[in-house]
C-alpha cells in the first residue's frame, strides 16, 4: 500500500485565483490538486496525495490562529503518513504559511513534513532550523526540480529512513552538521574552490563561518520626554544578598528586579554578583554601573518619560554566547510586549 | 611570567621559577581562573587549548600569562572565551585529575607538563 | 544581548568601557564610559562630582537615542 | 626539480625466510627485520602481523602508518635527517611499494588513540583499510618514559619502511609518474598567464606526542620555510604525532600529500604551483603570531595569487589556521582552507574553536564527533582495552561482544585535514 500524503497549497496554485482570492478560507479536497500531480508523478507509486488543503495566503496570515487550527484539523482528519507544504518559491506570505503549517504539523501532530521555497523567501529564515525546507528556484518554473526532491525526502521521512546531509537531500542547511561522502576527495574540492575563487566565479564554502550578523539600528527616539526607558546591565547588579544566586561568571540565568521604589541605589540595598572585575566600586554604589539616580532626576526634570519598573541583570563575563542570546531574546520580548521603545544597556 | 595550573607536576618544576597560581579543580576551573586574570589585564602567553588531547578528555591544564597587569587585551579575551566555549560544548570525562584512572592520569599530567614546558622553558632561560 | 533586544524593536544604547567589544557584539549606539569596574562613576571624585559625571554620560545616551544612525556609531 | 616516482604494485605480503619483492608480493624475513629493529635499546620486543583489505581485523591503537620507499637515483635517501643523511631530496628517481604500508602500534600513553578496521563500517572511514599492512606491535623495555617510547616506535616504523622499500630498488616499476616543478623565475616565464598558487602546510608541533620532523628538525623549533613539493615524496616530513587519530597527518599522508598531488596535477594547466610553505602549530602565542606573519610574508615573497592551507589536529591549531587565512587574505592572496569539525554528537555545536569572516572558502573533512558503531572483529591486533579509554570513546565503549561505540575521531585518518578523503559535512 502506498504512503498517504496530504498536501498544503495556496489559492493560486489551486487555480482558484490570484491576489483577489487571497482571502480564500481553508478548504479540503480529495486527491491531488495542481502541483500535487507533479508530486504524484515523482512518488512513482510509493506514495500518493490523498487530499489537498487549500488556503488563501492573506486569509492564513490575517487569521493565523484560527486558520492554523482549521488547516491542522483537515490534515489530521485525512490521516496522512507524511505532509508536504508548497513549494512556495519566492511568494513571501505563502512561504510563511507553508513554514507555519509545516512546523505545526511537526510539533502538534508529530507527523513528518517537508516544505519547499526559495532561499530568500522570508519563510526560509524563519523556519529552516525547524523543518526540512527544500531549496527551490525563485519562481514556479522551478517546480520540475523541486517536486522530485520534496517527494524523495517525504518518502524517506515517512519510512523513518536516515536523512542525509543538506547537500545530498537538497534541503536548506538547518544548523545541524551531517557527515556524508562527496564524489571527490577534499584536496580536489579545495583546488577547484580555489580556482573558482581566483577566477571570481561563484563557489560554495562547505562550512559557513558562524554568522557575524548585525541588527539594523533601532529607530531614533523623537519624544524622549514621553518615553519610558528600560535598564539592562551585564555588570551583575543585584539586590543585596543576591537573592537568585546569579553566578559570578558563566551565569546560567538572568535577574529581573523591581526598581520602581528606588530613587538611588546604595550599598545598603544593591551590590554586584560580577566576578570578573574588582567589585568594590560597584558594591559601594551600584549607580556606578546602573545609573538609577540620574535617570530619576531626569524623570523629574521631564527629560525622559520614566524608567521601566524592572531592570534586567546578568553577568557578562564567561556567559556563553548562546545563553546571552537567549537572555537577550527573553528581555527583548518582555520589553516589546510592554511597548518599551528604548533601553540603556551598561557593561563593565 | 604567571603560570596557572592544576597539574602537580607543573607546580613541582615551575613553582620556584615563576609566579605560579595553583588551582584546585578541573580543566574548566583553570580556564575560568585564567579568564579572570585576563579581565584583570594579564595577557595570554600560551594558547589555552594547547595540545590535541580533547579538552573534555584531559583533566589537566596549564596556561602562561604575562606578569604585567595592563589594559584589557582583547585578543587574549577572545581566545580564552573561545576556549571556554569549546570546553562547555563537551561535558568533561574526568572532572578532576583524581577522577582519571592512575595510568591515564599520569599520562595526561605528563603531556600537559611537556606542552607547557616546551612552550615556556625557552622563555624562562 | 544587545542585538537580540534591538531585534525585538527596542532601540538600545550600549554604555561600556571597552568599545571594541561593544562593536563586536553588534551594538549600534555606543557611549564610552569611564572604567571597567565603575563604568558610570569615578571613586576618586566626591559624591556630587560623581553624580554630575554620571548625569553627563547619561545625557550622551539620551542624545544617542535621539540621533538616527545607519551604522555602528560611537557617541564620544 | 624533477622526480620520477616508480610505483611497484603490491597485492600481498607474506612472512617468510627471505625478504624480497616478487610478482607483486612482498616477502618479509621477520627474523632479519626484528633483529634490525631490536638494535634499539628501548625496545623489548617487536611482533609482526599481516592484514589484508576485507579481513575481519581491528588494529588498535595505531601510532603511525608509513609507505615503504627507496631512493634509486638522485641525491639523498628516504626519510632524510632520521634514516638517511640530511642531504636534500626530491629529485631523481624513487621507488614506492604501492598498496602496502607499515603500521606501528603500541600503547605510548594510557589514552593512546587510533583504530583501523579492515572491514565493516569503520573501514569506509580510513584509507588504510584498503592497504596490505605489515603491523608491528612494539613493546618497550620496562620503565622508559613516554617520549623515549614514542621515539622508539617512530624509529622502528621508519626503519622497517626503509628496509622494505629497499627491496624494491631493483624491481621494475609497474607504473612511473613524473613530477616536475619550476623555479620561481622560470615558472613565471613558462606560465605567464596562470595564477600563482602556493600551499601552506601546517605541521603539528606542540610538544610531546604532538611533533613533526622536517629533515630531522623538530618543527616547533623552526621558522616557516619553503619546500619544493617533491621533497615530501621522499619523506622530508615525518610524523611524530600520536594524538587526535582522525585528523593527525601520518607519515603516509605526508608522503602522499593529496594537496601537493592535486596541485601538481593542475600545474601548468590551470595554475602555476609555485611551492610549499611549511609552518608550525606551536603552543606559545607569540610563535603563532610570528609563524603566521612569516607564512604570509613568504607567500608574498613568492608573489602568490592564491593559497591552500591545510591543518593538523584540533583546538588551538584552529587559531593558527584562522590567523594564516586572515593574514593571507589581508595580503590580497585568495585563500581556501581545509579543516574538520567538532560539532558535537548531534552536529549542533560550534564546529571550530576560532572563526573569522575572512575564511569564506572552507573544505571540511567531516564532523569528528559523529557516533559510529564498530562491530566485533574476529581478530584484534594490539590493545583492545584501549577502546575503553580512547578519546571520543564512551565509558565502556568496548562492549562485552567486542563491538565498540564511539565517535568517528577514534578512527585513524577519518577526518583528515589535508583533504585525503571524500568524507565531508554540511
Amino acid at each position: 500500500m502506498s504512503l498517504r500524503v496530504v498536501h498544503y497549497i495556496n489559492q493560486f496554485f489551486a487555480q482558484i485565483g490570484g491576489e483577489e482570492k487571497a482571502d480564500y478560507a481553508p478548504e479540503y479536497r480529495e486527491g491531488a490538486v495542481g502541483p500535487g500531480l507533479a508530486l504524484n508523478a515523482a512518488f512513482k507509486g510509493e506514495a500518493e496525495v490523498v487530499g489537498t488543503v487549500i488556503c488563501g495566503d492573506s486569509y492564513f496570515n490575517e487569521n493565523l490562529d484560527a486558520a492554523k487550527a482549521t488547516v491542522l484539523k483537515m490534515i489530521s482528519d485525512a490521516k496522512p503518513d507524511v505532509v508536504v507544504c508548497g513549494p512556495a518559491f519566492n511568494a513571501g506570505r505563502y512561504g510563511v504559511a507553508c513554514g507555519t503549517v509545516a512546523a505545526a504539523v511537526k510539533d502538534e501532530l508529530n507527523l513528518p513534513v517537508v516544505t519547499g521555497m526559495y532561499e530568500e523567501n522570508p519563510g526560509a529564515d524563519m523556519f529552516k532550523n525547524k523543518v526540512y525546507i527544500i531549496a527551490t528556484k525563485n519562481s514556479a518554473a522551478g517546480m520540475r526540480d523541486a517536486a522530485p526532491k520534496m517527494a524523495s525526502l517525504a518518502i524517506k521521512l515517512a519510512k523513518g529512513e536516515k536523512i542525509g546531509a543538506s547537500a545530498e537531500e537538497g534541503y536548506m542547511p538547518n544548523g545541524l552538521r551531517v557527515n556524508f561522502f562527496e564524489a571527490e576527495r577534499g584536496s580536489t574540492r579545495a583546488v577547484k574552490m580555489l580556482l573558482n575563487k581566483l577566477a571570481g566565479k561563484p563557489y560554495t564554502t562547505e562550512f559557513p563561518m558562524p554568522s557575524f550578523d548585525r541588527v539594523a539600528p533601532g529607530a531614533a527616539i523623537t519624544d524622549l520626554a514621553h518615553t519610558t526607558i528600560a535598564l539592562v546591565t551585564s555588570g551583575g547588579i543585584v539586590p543585596k544578598g543576591n537573592p537568585d544566586h546569579i553566578e559570578s561568571s558563566s551565569a546560567s540565568k538572568f535577574g529581573r528586579y523591581d526598581i520602581s521604589s528606588f530613587e538611588d541605589l546604595t550599598a545598603a540595598d544593591h551590590e554586584t554578583a560580577h566576578g570578573g572585575y574588582d567589585p568594590v566600586y560597584a558594591n559601594e554604589d551600584a549607580d556606578r554601573v546602573l545609573p538609577v539616580d540620574v535617570l530619576r532626576k531626569m524623570e523629574k526634570e521631564g527629560k525622559i518619560g520614566g524608567i521601566y519598573p524592572y531592570f534586567f541583570t546578568t553577568v557578562g563575563n564567561g556567559t556563553a554566547v548562546a545563553s546571552a542570546k537567549k537572555y537577550g531574546e527573553a528581555i527583548g520580548k518582555e520589553l516589546r510586549d510592554a511597548g518599551i521603545k528604548a533601553a540603556i544597556l551598561t557593561s563593565t | 611570567m604567571l603560570l596557572v595550573t592544576n597539574n602537580e607536576k607543573v607546580r613541582e618544576k615551575f613553582g620556584s621559577l615563576c609566579t605560579l597560581q595553583y588551582v584546585e579543580g578541573g580543566h574548566v576551573d583553570v580556564l575560568i581562573h585564567v579568564r579572570d586574570l585576563v579581565h584583570q589585564g594579564h595577557k595570554l602567553l600560551t594558547h589555552p587549548l594547547a595540545g590535541s588531547v580533547k579538552p573534555n578528555e584531559t583533566p589537566f591544564r596549564s596556561v602562561a600569562l604575562d606578569d604585567a597587569s595592563g589594559a584589557l587585551d582583547l585578543e587574549s579575551l577572545e581566545l580564552i572565551e573561545a576556549a571556554l566555549n569549546v570546553c562547555r560544548q563537551f561535558p568533561p570525562r574526568f572532572h578532576r585529575g583524581e577522577d582519571a584512572p592512575a595510568d591515564m592520569r599520569e599520562d595526561f599530567a605528563e603531556i600537559d607538563f611537556r606542552l607547557i614546558d616546551g612552550a615556556i622553558a625557552p622563555q624562562l632561560q | 544581548m544587545v542585538k537580540e533586544i534591538e531585534r525585538a524593536g527596542v532601540t538600545v544604547v550600549h554604555m561600556c568601557t571597552v568599545t571594541p567589544i561593544s562593536m563586536t557584539v553588534g551594538a549600534n549606539r555606543i557611549v564610552p564610559t569611564i572604567a571597567i569596574p565603575h563604568p558610570l562613576g569615578n571613586p576618586a571624585l566626591t559624591h556630587e562630582e560623581e553624580f554630575e559625571l554620571r548625569y553627563k554620560l547619561v545625557e550622551k545616551a539620551l542624545k544617542a537615542f535621539e540621533t538616527p544612525v545607519d551604522d555602528q556609531t560611537i557617541f564620544d | 626539480m624533477r622526480l620520477e616516482l616508480g610505483e611497484i604494485h603490491i597485492s600481498d605480503i607474506k612472512l617468510g625466510d627471505c625478504s624480497k619483492v616478487e610478482n607483486g608480493t612482498l616477502y618479509v624475513n621477520v627474523e632479519e627485520l626484528r633483529a634490525l629493529l631490536l638494535e634499539d635499546e628501548d625496545l623489548a620486543s617487536v611482533d609482526f602481523e599481516v592484514v589484508h583489505p576485507g579481513e575481519s581485523v581491528r588494529i588498535i591503537p595505531v601510532k603511525d602508518v608509513i609507505e615503504p620507499r627507496v631512493k634509486v637515483e638522485g641525491s639523498g635517501g628516504v626519510f632524510p635527517g632520521m634514516i638517511s643523511k640530511v642531504t636534500t631530496v626530491g629529485s631523481g628517481k624513487t621507488h614506492v611499494l604501492k598498496g602496502c604500508a607499515v603500521v606501528t602500534t603500541g600503547k605510548v600513553v594510557g589514552f593512546q588513540e587510533g583504530i583501523i578496521d579492515m572491514t565493516g563500517p569503520g573501514a569506509e572511514y580510513t584509507p588504510f583499510s584498503k592497504l596490505n599492512n605489515l603491523v608491528m606491535i612494539c613493546e618497550p623495555k620496562e620503565g622508559i618514559k613516554q617520549h623515549q617510547h614514542e621515539h622508539a616506535i617512530r624509529m622502528a616504523g621508519l626503519k622497517a619502511a626503509a628496509y622494505l622499500g629497499a627491496l624494491g630498488k631493483d624491481v621494475t616499476p609497474d607504473e612511473t609518474k613524473v613530477y616536475e616543478t619550476s623555479g620561481v623565475m622560470s615558472g613565471k616565464e613558462k606560465y605567464p598567464d596562470l595564477p600563482r598558487v602556493g600551499y601552506v602546510l601546517m605541521l603539528q608541533s606542540q610538544g610531546l606526542l604532538h611533533d613533526t620532523y622536517v629533515y630531522g628538525v623538530d618543527m616547533k623549533k623552526s621558522m616557516p620555510t619553503i619546500l619544493n613539493p617533491t621533497e615530501t615524496m621522499d619523506g622530508a616530513i615525518l610524523s611524530g604525532n600520536c594524538v587526535s587519530a582522525c585528523d593527525k597527518n601520518t607519515t603516509y599522508h605526508h608522503l602522499n600529500n593529496p594537496v601537493i598531488h592535486d596541485l601538481l596535477e593542475q600545474h601548468g594547466k590551470t595554475l602555476n604551483f609555485v611551492g610549499v610553505i611549511i609552518t608550525n602549530e606551536n603552543v606559545y602565542l607569540a610563535d603563532k603570531e610570528r609563524s603566521s606573519d612569516w607564512s604570509t610574508k613568504l607567500a608574498q615573497f613568492l608573489e602568490l595569487d592564491g593559497a591552500l592551507v591545510s591543518q593538523e589536529g584540533f583546538g588551538n591549531p584552529d587559531t593558527d589556521l584562522i590567523m594564516n587565512c586572515k593574514k593571507l587574505e589581508a595580503a590580497g592572496i585568495k585563500t581556501v582552507i581545509i579543516t574538520d569539525e567538532y560539532a558535537g554528537r548531534d552536529g549542533a555545536s560550534q564546529s571550530l574553536a576560532d572563526a573569522d569572516p575572512a575564511a569564506d572558502a572552507v573544505v571540511t573533512g567531516g564532523n569528528a564527533n559523529m557516533v559510529i558503531h564498530l562491530p566485533k572483529m574476529d581478530k584484534v591486533i594490539g590493545h583492545p582495552e584501549a577502546a575503553n579509554i580512547i578519546a571520543g570513546g564512551f565509558d565502556g565503549a568496548l562492549e562485552a561482544d567486542g563491538s565498540i561505540t564511539a565517535e568517528l575521531q577514534v578512527i585513524t585518518g577519518a577526518t583528515n585535514e589535508m583533504g585525503f578523503n571524500k568524507l565531508s559535512a554540511r
